[in-house]
């Protein structure tokens, strides 16, 4: 099985999980109010309250084939607003 | 009296506690406000002025100079980008002018209020309706900047991320920020025609509290401007001038047509105000998701780190004392 | 009458806000308000109705006809369940049927207070010790529940599930909010037994603050029913009657107690609005824990998405008239 | 070493936190107010101010015998509730 | 007397939702409150108490008795702790032993609150500039729990872990709390002096709410002493000990100093309170970044766990008859 | 591509962030109010409001060398105040 790690601005969120949903994804996890810096951009607490959206983490527990089914799609969403996109291996408790 | 203004202006709780909290940056102490507590005091702050504005909007109608001073303000939304534009893509692309005019163009809330508290330990009256010119100069400024990027920019952009009318309007209307003042106000206007007592029940939330909420939304305020002016080195000593002169000329443009309009010095005050305040709510929101290509910090760290300090700090008793030359008192 | 009745709820800021809320979904705006600042609002709702309701027990204390309508609210909770239940077992498995049972013997808080301000609004006068009657509607509710599952489905469930008495005691007496609604109400009636100064100074933050943080409260619960109620279609035809017809019928069974009871119409209408309206804070969560073979979208998203907003929108007023007609006024 | 990533309702926070502590695991990580889908299930923010309560996740940096001393106990509670448990590897820095 | 004290005390909402949250804990009821909501209510507590503060001592001005109060009340914060430093060697090494004693050489802005709140019960006068008292004990405490940190152990650190005089000062002086709490004294003192309107519109947000503000805040605290509580088994006999014993011997101490000091009884017990009460929020903040060696749980368990509740359970009531019987009422 | 996770008291978080820049790390990610246990203590969720600090959490996506360069400065940090540091393999998608 894999992981995968997806980290981007809130404000996106929507857009991302239904590329997730169209996928297929078995589940998936949204840690919401995570800040952070990126190549270009600092993504601070205070970006909350402006309604400007912090950063959220998804998390994707799935096999390889969802991993290739969802690339396309993420890639286009996170290549527009930025942000960034992680596999790693992961075994079944 | 122009210094006793800004004296007066400068030890008034709500700015007080706006330095207190960018003095805490400055010193390194640890004093921090946790998100999401000051989205709960910005969320209330607009629910409460909308609310109220809304009421006052009842009790006055659309009678003068309501109307017309509605009308100018939401023309000065669309002319400010306009020259701010102009002024901008001197060093700026395309896409960083529009999003940044576009933030000049709109208003500050919080800015507003703060003029509004002033007017009150003046003593000096105002009219509540002018929530309404507030309420209605957000989406225009927005509408206008996007507009620049949809025919300013039109041959550069990759297909995906030409504009459509659709979304223009979505941003400009349906952004949080601008849905709840909006909504507040159309409650607060419904209601007081309807029934007085439930409005005298909504009294203790919306208007006793406010003080004290204002105040501590300022003190956050001022540990966000502090972070957002450290970090100003990077922008260019061109937008740092901007920042602070723009908001001058827009005082004094609206100035003008506040006399042209023959507002009483209260209302002249709050009119000049929302010409010369900036937006770091609704307009960076939008400009974010409709042109990503404008760096953030150039529209967030100007208007949040320079721009709404420098109003409420001395473009609030300055521009007391333009109204006051232009607009004699009786 | 009826229709002007519902015009006037429908206008209420509560209800608008309320609307407004529901509105920012339908329409796609940013609008939200973030975890954990709607719990605060629960928080303080529970808080304050506890404290004030046992501060009124203290003053009527247990005179006709405060005894009678609790013990009558008491019945009227584990009754409700049994005919749900029935109604539910057409369609629904034990579990499901028992879950979905226990949400609409037990009552929405918020649809309370809602109902509370329409009276004040109408100016009919009610009383402080109803709060006791919905303080105690929520345990028996969730203890009939557990028992039909408990008896209903004893053989289906593996032994680590098979349900305790002490657990059910547990789940119906220490859920967070009967648990703080119990307290406050206990703790109002202690101190107004000993120091009427102490509850004066509470005044401010449970009496005059109430109205606006309900409204406050019910813009977040626009949003979260106009989200339950898009996502109610895989729920299917049965339950989307049943999470109106429900309501109705309840309402018409708490009539005729509230008449027996010969309760004045506001009483009377309090009571009706505790029958009709279903629970979607202490029981979903104590059916999680101990039915987790339940669907917990279907006894949330009914009593979230549908019963409330019915019942607050439209089951107020009608609830209204059909207690005129009833019982009617001097 | 290894790193478990649990994921699962913040209501069985403690009984999980007992189940890790009954296997002696070095320490671990909660972070709660996730929100996220699962096979049957859907938990949203709102679940929070309900009562109802989001998803917590927990992380822990353990060795392989740990992992095999936490197995049992974990994946009865999550069979219960729901949840997720997966096992990657990790190195100390 | 005593014992009518002590019921009173106990009946009165901060103590009996202390209690509620308390036994929430206990019976292992599911309510609780979210992070960060309590740190709202900690904030506002620490906003509001030096505002008023702040204004009082404007009123008063520095006349007999403030300054020698306040300088009395500076040396009890330093004498303290070397007291209790002395105690705690027998048992900690120096570390645990500054740091523990720097927490009992500080005070307890819940427990003055509450103490204040039982003298207006009582309708006992007492001061308000006490409260500039309050805020100027935390830093004196840190410090001298440095310095016994500095002076004590200063062969067994490491380099990098000598203290320098710069961040001792720093993180007395900066620490979030105090920081709030001095900041908001100072804005009170300010603006009282320019603008008594300023004042009136802060009231119903300082002023009003903070009965109710100060109750919902006990409630959260009930929960958090009773986890800690909970959790004391493994500090040990000696501690426990301490943390009843030591309350009540700087209690009398400070009974002592406030008799000389001929404060009236009000403001005696909240002399002595002050004496008797912990710090849990800026010390062992401080501490945790200073003098890692030491065990936080030693430090806010037992403040938390134990003196805390102590001291607004049993101790104001045992503390007023103290000083009833030193300070003779006319 | 490398995925680090540090987990530390979020008082720290300034001088993590800064030893992270000074190994010009390509980006970061923070999550604040994370509680947990390590072998020494235990965090719970009421030291955010005394002031004391949860713990925060970050993740790094980076090369090795970035790692090797960041290595000194964070554990000298941790081993001062306590948490924890943990390298794992990570492709991007
Ligand atoms: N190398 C990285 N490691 C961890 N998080 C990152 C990294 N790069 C970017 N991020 C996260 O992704 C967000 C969006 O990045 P950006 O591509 O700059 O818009 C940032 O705010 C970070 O939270
Ligand atoms: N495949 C997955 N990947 C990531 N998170 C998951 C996955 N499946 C379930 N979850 C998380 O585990 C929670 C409980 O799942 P469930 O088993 O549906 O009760 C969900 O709400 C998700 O947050
Ligand atoms: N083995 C572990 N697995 C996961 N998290 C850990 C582990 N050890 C420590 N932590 C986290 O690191 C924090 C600081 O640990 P400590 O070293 O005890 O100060 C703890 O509060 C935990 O959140
Ligand atoms: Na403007
Ligand atoms: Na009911
Ligand atoms: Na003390």
């Amino acid at each position: 099985m894999k992981r995968l790690d997806l980290i981007f601005s809130e404000r996106e969120l929507d857009d991302v999980l239904s590329a997730l949903e169209k996928a297929e994804v078995p589940g998936y996890t949204v840690m919401k109010h995570a800040t952070g810096r990126g190549p270009e951009r600092i993504v601070t607490e205070d970006m909350e309250f402006t309604g400007f959206g912090s950063n959220a983490h998804v998390i994707i527990f799935c096999e390889q084939e969802v991993i290739d089914k969802i690339r396309e799609n993420i890639k286009s969403v996170l290549s527009y607003y930025g942000g960034v996109a992680y596999v790693s291996e992961a075994t079944p408790l | 009296m122009g210094q006793n203004l800004f004296i007066q202006n400068a030890l008034s709780p709500p700015i007080l506690f706006f330095f207190l909290g960018a003095i805490a940056y400055a010193l390194k102490s640890d004093f921090e406000i946790p998100a999401p507590l000051p989205k709960l005091f910005s969320l209330y702050l607009l629910l409460a002025i909308g609310f109220k504005g809304g009421i006052e909007l009842q009790k006055s109608g659309f009678t003068y100079p309501v109307l017309p001073t509605v009308v100018a303000a939401i023309l000065m939304s669309l002319l400010i980008p306009l020259i701010c534009f102009v002024i901008l893509r001197l060093k700026f692309d395309v896409f960083n002018a529009a999003a940044i005019s576009a933030a000049y163009g709109s208003i500050s809330a919080v800015t507003f209020i703060t003029a509004e508290s002033f007017l009150e330990s003046q003593n000096i009256p105002f009219d509540g309706f002018m929530v309404a010119a507030l309420a209605l100069m957000e989406s225009p400024a927005i509408i206008i900047g996007l507009l620049l990027v949809k025919f300013g920019a039109t041959k550069n952009r990759p297909i995906k991320r030409k504009m459509k009318w659709g979304s223009i309007l979505h941003e400009s209307m349906l952004n949080g920020s601008v849905y709840l003042l909006l909504g507040s106000l159309l409650i607060g206007f419904l209601t007081s025609a309807v029934d007085p007592t439930d409005i005298k029940k909504m009294e203790p939330f919306t208007g006793e509290l406010f003080y004290g909420a204002e105040c501590f939304f300022l003190l956050d305020m001022g540990i966000v401007a502090a972070q957002r002016l450290a970090r100003l080195n990077k922008t260019g000593a061109f937008l740092i001038m901007f920042s602070i002169l723009m908001p001058i000329i827009n005082a004094v443009l609206g100035s003008v047509v506040a006399k042209f309009l023959n507002l009483d010095s209260g209302n002249a005050l709050l009119f000049v105000v929302l010409c010369a305040s900036a937006s770091y709510l609704a307009v960076p929101t939008a400009m974010r998701m409709t042109v990503p290509e404008a760096r953030p910090s150039y529209y967030i760290s100007t208007t949040l780190g320079l721009t709404f300090p420098f109003n409420i700090i001395f473009g609030i008793p300055v521009y007391m004392s333009l109204v006051n030359t232009m607009i004699p008192q009786i």
